[in-house]
């Protein structure tokens, strides 16, 4: 079958060449922030837990690139990418991390941790699985609302054997709900390997144990990720229910800044790394015909000088003072007048 | 009308649902069944499947989801079946939704009430019996509330589904069908933050909420009429954020305090609100403060065992007569 | 196939004939003990929550009938069965559910929360799905000392949405522990139905999604249960991993002595009466030649003895003294010699 | 030997593993990796992989699972990777750990260690600084202990394993590697249920635990030399069951007491020291009680903020002199 159900033939208009090269610059800018931020915290600009995304950058990309305005998202620790695409300011995202003013949380909390709720990104606790529930949540409110958006809760694969991730699926398929699962399978929970975290291969397969579909995709091949987001998220957002991603990808970096990995093999890191997202998608690019060098250079210029004000802004911007520590608990109740449409 | 504290709950949800249709119910049972102890019977039928849902077994999706309907500006009212599985939830509850509007730097609301019937009494034995507030009132972020009466439970219900906050709802079980009360007919709420003294007294303060309010207020009367005492008995209500003016206020009054609660003494509210006295009431004291609460055990089953470990009027007239020849 | 990799054909010894009237007899007994139980809390004789397991007799019976000496079970609250086949004294579980000093917690905790260690039957909490991962826990004792027993946890249709057995069983799972989960399928969840519990047909598909097998029998009939049980229990004795027994069944009375369970349709209740486990039986040991009538005499007037015996026993014991609210509490630390072997 | 105080955990874990070979541990990465903290170092190659589990993120199964083996006569030691996870566990601590013997009417022992690394001031934010002792001191059926020095660190968890019952250990992670302290080679524990004085003193008395008990004892000195104040310091070490006799003692000794902790103030322990010593040394107090603890809000991240919210050498002095001064 040359013509999948869901590989629909794109015309190649202006618009899909235009997306394509905004993907591409999407996954370059995610790797420069992240790279940037792994730099700063060597030099101690940054404290506190920081955990890199590289390697799984077409994760992100591929999942959000299909969402639209009014969609809900989770993302976990390693979901940087998932506030770039979805459009929070890199700016005020950079100034979240070094604990700013002007950052996300207003230097309330760390990393990731702040969500960007003016673009509907819900900043997650440390409790890994716990924004499950959440998101499903937030899609009971569109169905109850008729709205066509949907929610989408990343997780990786360490965090579902938490108990909060079986709830939240077994409601959703019972609802029927418009939410996707994305479990990024990066094969390590910290240090723990798959095989000490499930004694299945493709945590997709719990999918059907609660009534929807998992796809099992490469994570670190964008095309095949949007090809699958595409396709299930129209699904969800037809009302035809839940669905789960799995993407099977790698993590470069240590768990977390602090960690050399030493319980992973070298060889191992070195495999995934010939896999590496950016590099295949260029060759889709230069096989498409781009000039992927000019391309090359005018977004690593473009994520260069985007990452390089992010910085200055959030080296620039102020600490929150001391007072404020005992702001931003309670919402104040001028009228209680509810906010939904 | 006059009514029980349960129906006084049933016409809160009632009322604020028809007035407001960003707010659901959400829980085990809460639908053709009415809830095990039909506090929202009648719902299903008027507002629909989409707005009653039964749910799954799963206590912490059913506060998670109800905080991910909350910050998209929905006003969710989640039901534990029983207080005491509340636990099942409690990491949704102290991490998620109590530090939303903080970690979001003030730029999100979780307006979502938690209702949770707690209380013993009822022969029910460690796991439904429990009040397990203390767990809560320790978590900024939150709002917790314990009514004591029938006004008061449908009046802090609405107050809490119209608060932007997530309110703990303590209803005690042991009240739903013990009390009744005229309610008018109009709207009202009750403050969330506010207590409100039951009975005025010049010689020893209790303090007190929810399920032993009733207990105190009989025991003030015994000593009233058997000793002369006059005891004035503040109904806490709101248990976070405390009310400290009223709390010192009366203590500085009376000059003695007596604390009572059904929870047990260890880690109750009862040591905070008497550290809150010790620390600002301290010249005003003419007395220590004490406390009559549950023993320091769960609260176990037999009726012999479930006598000696709650407090009943008996107990705190013993306590009132004890404080007051201090 | 007339004979299946498990329907071993058992020589007809007479310790088979005597096992199979044993069970005929536990059955009965798990009945006559239950009814009982419903009268006397009608009659105010016992107080709290109670909740009768009439009509699935067969699982209880069928599932523990092969366990051994040693192994290990966590039942729920309908399975007071299991403390019966388990060989836990009638009069103490009688006791138990009076709150008297003689019953097994001592008149601490209501009905089946009280647990027997004796007889390695280990009393839950209320919270549905939390006995699971303890009984994961005495599996893994069993596997750290080469121990040739089992462990086995109970829980309904409606405890399995909770995160509790998620967590559990992939554990399980990932340690191939020798633990059987053995699911009782009875449609409710106090008044919720199934479809509103879960979007699948059968509990034990999630099993497949932590790496072992799942089975389905029906519960109401107990020579199905046994096959399977049988079967089952041998492998995971054997060091085979974990597996799910999931049993369909029905439960006759409300979910508890206060329940009317007007939910329900009674036409289902009427059908489900037909397919009662214990005319089930009865036929089958017609077939087999005994005469059924004098059975049936002997072991009702057995079971009739037994449970007065029981009541009597629990009527005549004494309430706990008031002052033993404070004890139980804390284990004394004579030594501090660890107890495993 | 001098050692830190994670090396003294270690230590502990190694040496009572190969006491007693029913002792295991179980976690997230307590093997190849050596936990988080690596706590756990070595443990693997000393023991196996059937001693020293790595689990999966699933923090009720980790605790549950203990209790499982715990009741057949095991002594399993469990690891929340942080003590913020615990809320993850919560039901299993305090509804199945904490009532087992109980709802077995004595006849089952929990000898349940959970180890959890708590405590702020090493820019964790709120999700990596939390101090939630008092969310268990009020469950009877547990054991809390938070080791404030080094020899304690060692000694309380060779209790805590050796104990009959589920003990919940709170080991301070700003502690772990800024303390040192020489050892005694021969084995030794530290009772459960000890204060200890830390130093001696008649003007006012100072009571606190874990990450506290430093500052503290900073503080103590700084108002001896510079004010002539003679503050006696006691570290409470077991915060369930309190050592109320110490506490008792100190107050009716000085007459002033300021209790400190890094746990907030609402609903932390202090409340419950300050309301023991209200109600049980209240002839002899010449002050209120007073309590200096963190503010009342979650740890926030940037430094400002969490300089704000937490207690510290300053906030103390300034505290006893005040105090003191009354
Ligand atoms: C409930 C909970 N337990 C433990 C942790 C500590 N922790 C943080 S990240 C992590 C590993 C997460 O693995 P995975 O979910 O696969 O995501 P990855 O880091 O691989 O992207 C652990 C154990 C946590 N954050 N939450
Ligand atoms: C965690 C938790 N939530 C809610 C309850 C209240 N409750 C007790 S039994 C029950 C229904 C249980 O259904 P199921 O597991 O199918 O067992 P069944 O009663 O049908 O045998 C509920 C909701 C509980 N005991 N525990
Ligand atoms: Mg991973
Ligand atoms: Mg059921």
């Amino acid at each position: 079958m040359p013509q999948a159900e869901g590989a629909r033939v794109q015309p190649e208009t202006a618009a899909r060449v235009e997306y394509e090269l905004q993907l591409y610059y999407w996954m370059k800018l995610i790797r420069a922030f992240e790279d940037r931020v792994s730099r700063l915290h060597r030099q101690n600009k940054i404290m506190g837990g920081v955990y890199s995304g590289a390697g799984q950058e077409a994760i992100c990309t591929g999942i959000c690139a299909p969402l639209k305005d009014g969609d809900f998202v989770a993302p976990l620790h390693r979901d940087l990418g998932v506030f770039l695409v979805r459009g929070c300011d890199p700016a005020r995202l950079m100034a979240q991390l070094m604990g700013k003013e002007t950052g996300l949380s207003r230097g309330k909390d760390s990393f990731l941790h702040g969500g960007d709720m003016e673009h509907l990104i819900f900043g997650s606790t440390s409790m890994l699985g716990s924004s499950l529930p959440v998101a499903v949540g937030a899609a009971l409110k569109f169905r109850m609302k008729r709205e066509k958006n949907i929610a989408v809760a990343f997780f990786g694969e360490g965090a579902s054997s938490r108990g909060d991730v079986h709830e939240a699926m077994n409601f959703a398929g019972v609802q029927k709900l418009p939410v996707l699962f994305v479990c990024e399978n990066n094969r390590y929970a910290y240090s723990t390997p798959l095989e000490k975290q499930m004694a299945i291969d493709d945590v997709a397969d719990r999918a059907e144990a609660y009534g929807f579909k998992g796809h099992v995709v490469s994570g670190n091949d964008l095309l095949a990720v949007l090809e699958v987001s595409e396709r299930v998220i129209a699904h969800v957002r037809a009302g035809e229910g839940p669905a789960l991603i799995e993407c099977k990808t790698y993590r470069y970096r240590g768990h977390s800044e602090h960690d050399a990995a030493l319980y992973r093999d070298q060889e191992e890191l070195l495999e995934w790394q010939t896999r590496d997202p950016i590099p295949q998608y260029e060759l889709f690019l230069e096989k498409k015909g781009h000039d992927l060098k000019h391309i090359r250079e005018q977004i690593d210029e473009r994520t260069h000088r985007v990452v390089q004000e992010a910085v200055d802004f959030a080296e620039q911007s102020p600490l929150p003072k001391p007072e404020e520590a005992l702001e931003d608990l309670y919402a104040p109740n001028s009228g209680a007048v509810s906010k939904a449409k | 009308m006059e009514m029980t504290y349960i129906k006084a709950i049933n016409s809160a949800l009632m009322e604020e649902m028809r007035r407001d249709e960003n707010v659901f119910m959400m829980g085990e049972d809460v639908g053709e069944l009415g809830g095990a102890f039909k506090a929202t019977e009648g719902l299903l039928e008027a507002f629909g499947e989409e707005r009653v849902i039964d749910t799954p077994i799963s206590e912490a999706l059913i506060v998670g989801a109800g905080i991910g309907a909350a910050v998209l500006g929905m006003r969710p009212i989640v039901e534990m079946q029983f207080a005491d599985f509340i636990s099942c939830a409690f990491d949704q509850i102290v991490n998620m939704a109590a530090t939303t509007r903080y970690r979001h730097g003030g730029r999100a609301e979780c307006p979502l009430v938690v209702r949770a019937p707690s209380g013993a009494g009822i022969h029910g034995a460690l796991f439904h019996s429990q009040n397990p507030e203390a767990w809560f009132t320790r978590v900024p972020g939150l709002k917790v509330v314990a009514p004591a009466t029938v006004y008061d439970a449908k009046g802090l219900l609405k107050a809490a589904i119209r608060d932007n906050n997530p309110v703990i709802y303590f209803e005690h079980k042991r009240l739903y069908r013990s009390i009744k009360e005229d309610l008018p007919d109009a709207d009202f709420t009750v403050p969330i933050g506010a207590a409100e003294i039951r009975k005025e007294g010049t010689d020893l303060s209790l303090i007190t909420y929810g399920g032993t309010l009733g207990q105190s207020l009989d025991a003030a009367k015994i000593v009233e009429k058997e000793d002369g005492l006059a005891v004035e008995v503040l109904d806490l209500r709101t248990l976070l954020p405390l009310d400290r003016d009223a709390i010192l206020a009366t203590a500085r009054k009376t000059g003695k305090v007596l604390v009572v609660h059904e929870d047990r003494l260890t880690g109750g509210i009862g040591g905070e609100v008497a550290a809150i006295i010790s620390e600002h009431a301290f010249e005003f004291l003419d007395g220590p403060v004490r406390r009559l609460c549950a023993l320091d055990t769960h609260v176990a089953f037999s009726p012999p065992l479930e006598e000696a470990i709650l407090p009943n009027t008996n107990k705190i007239v013993d306590a009132i007569r004890s404080l007051a020849a201090y």
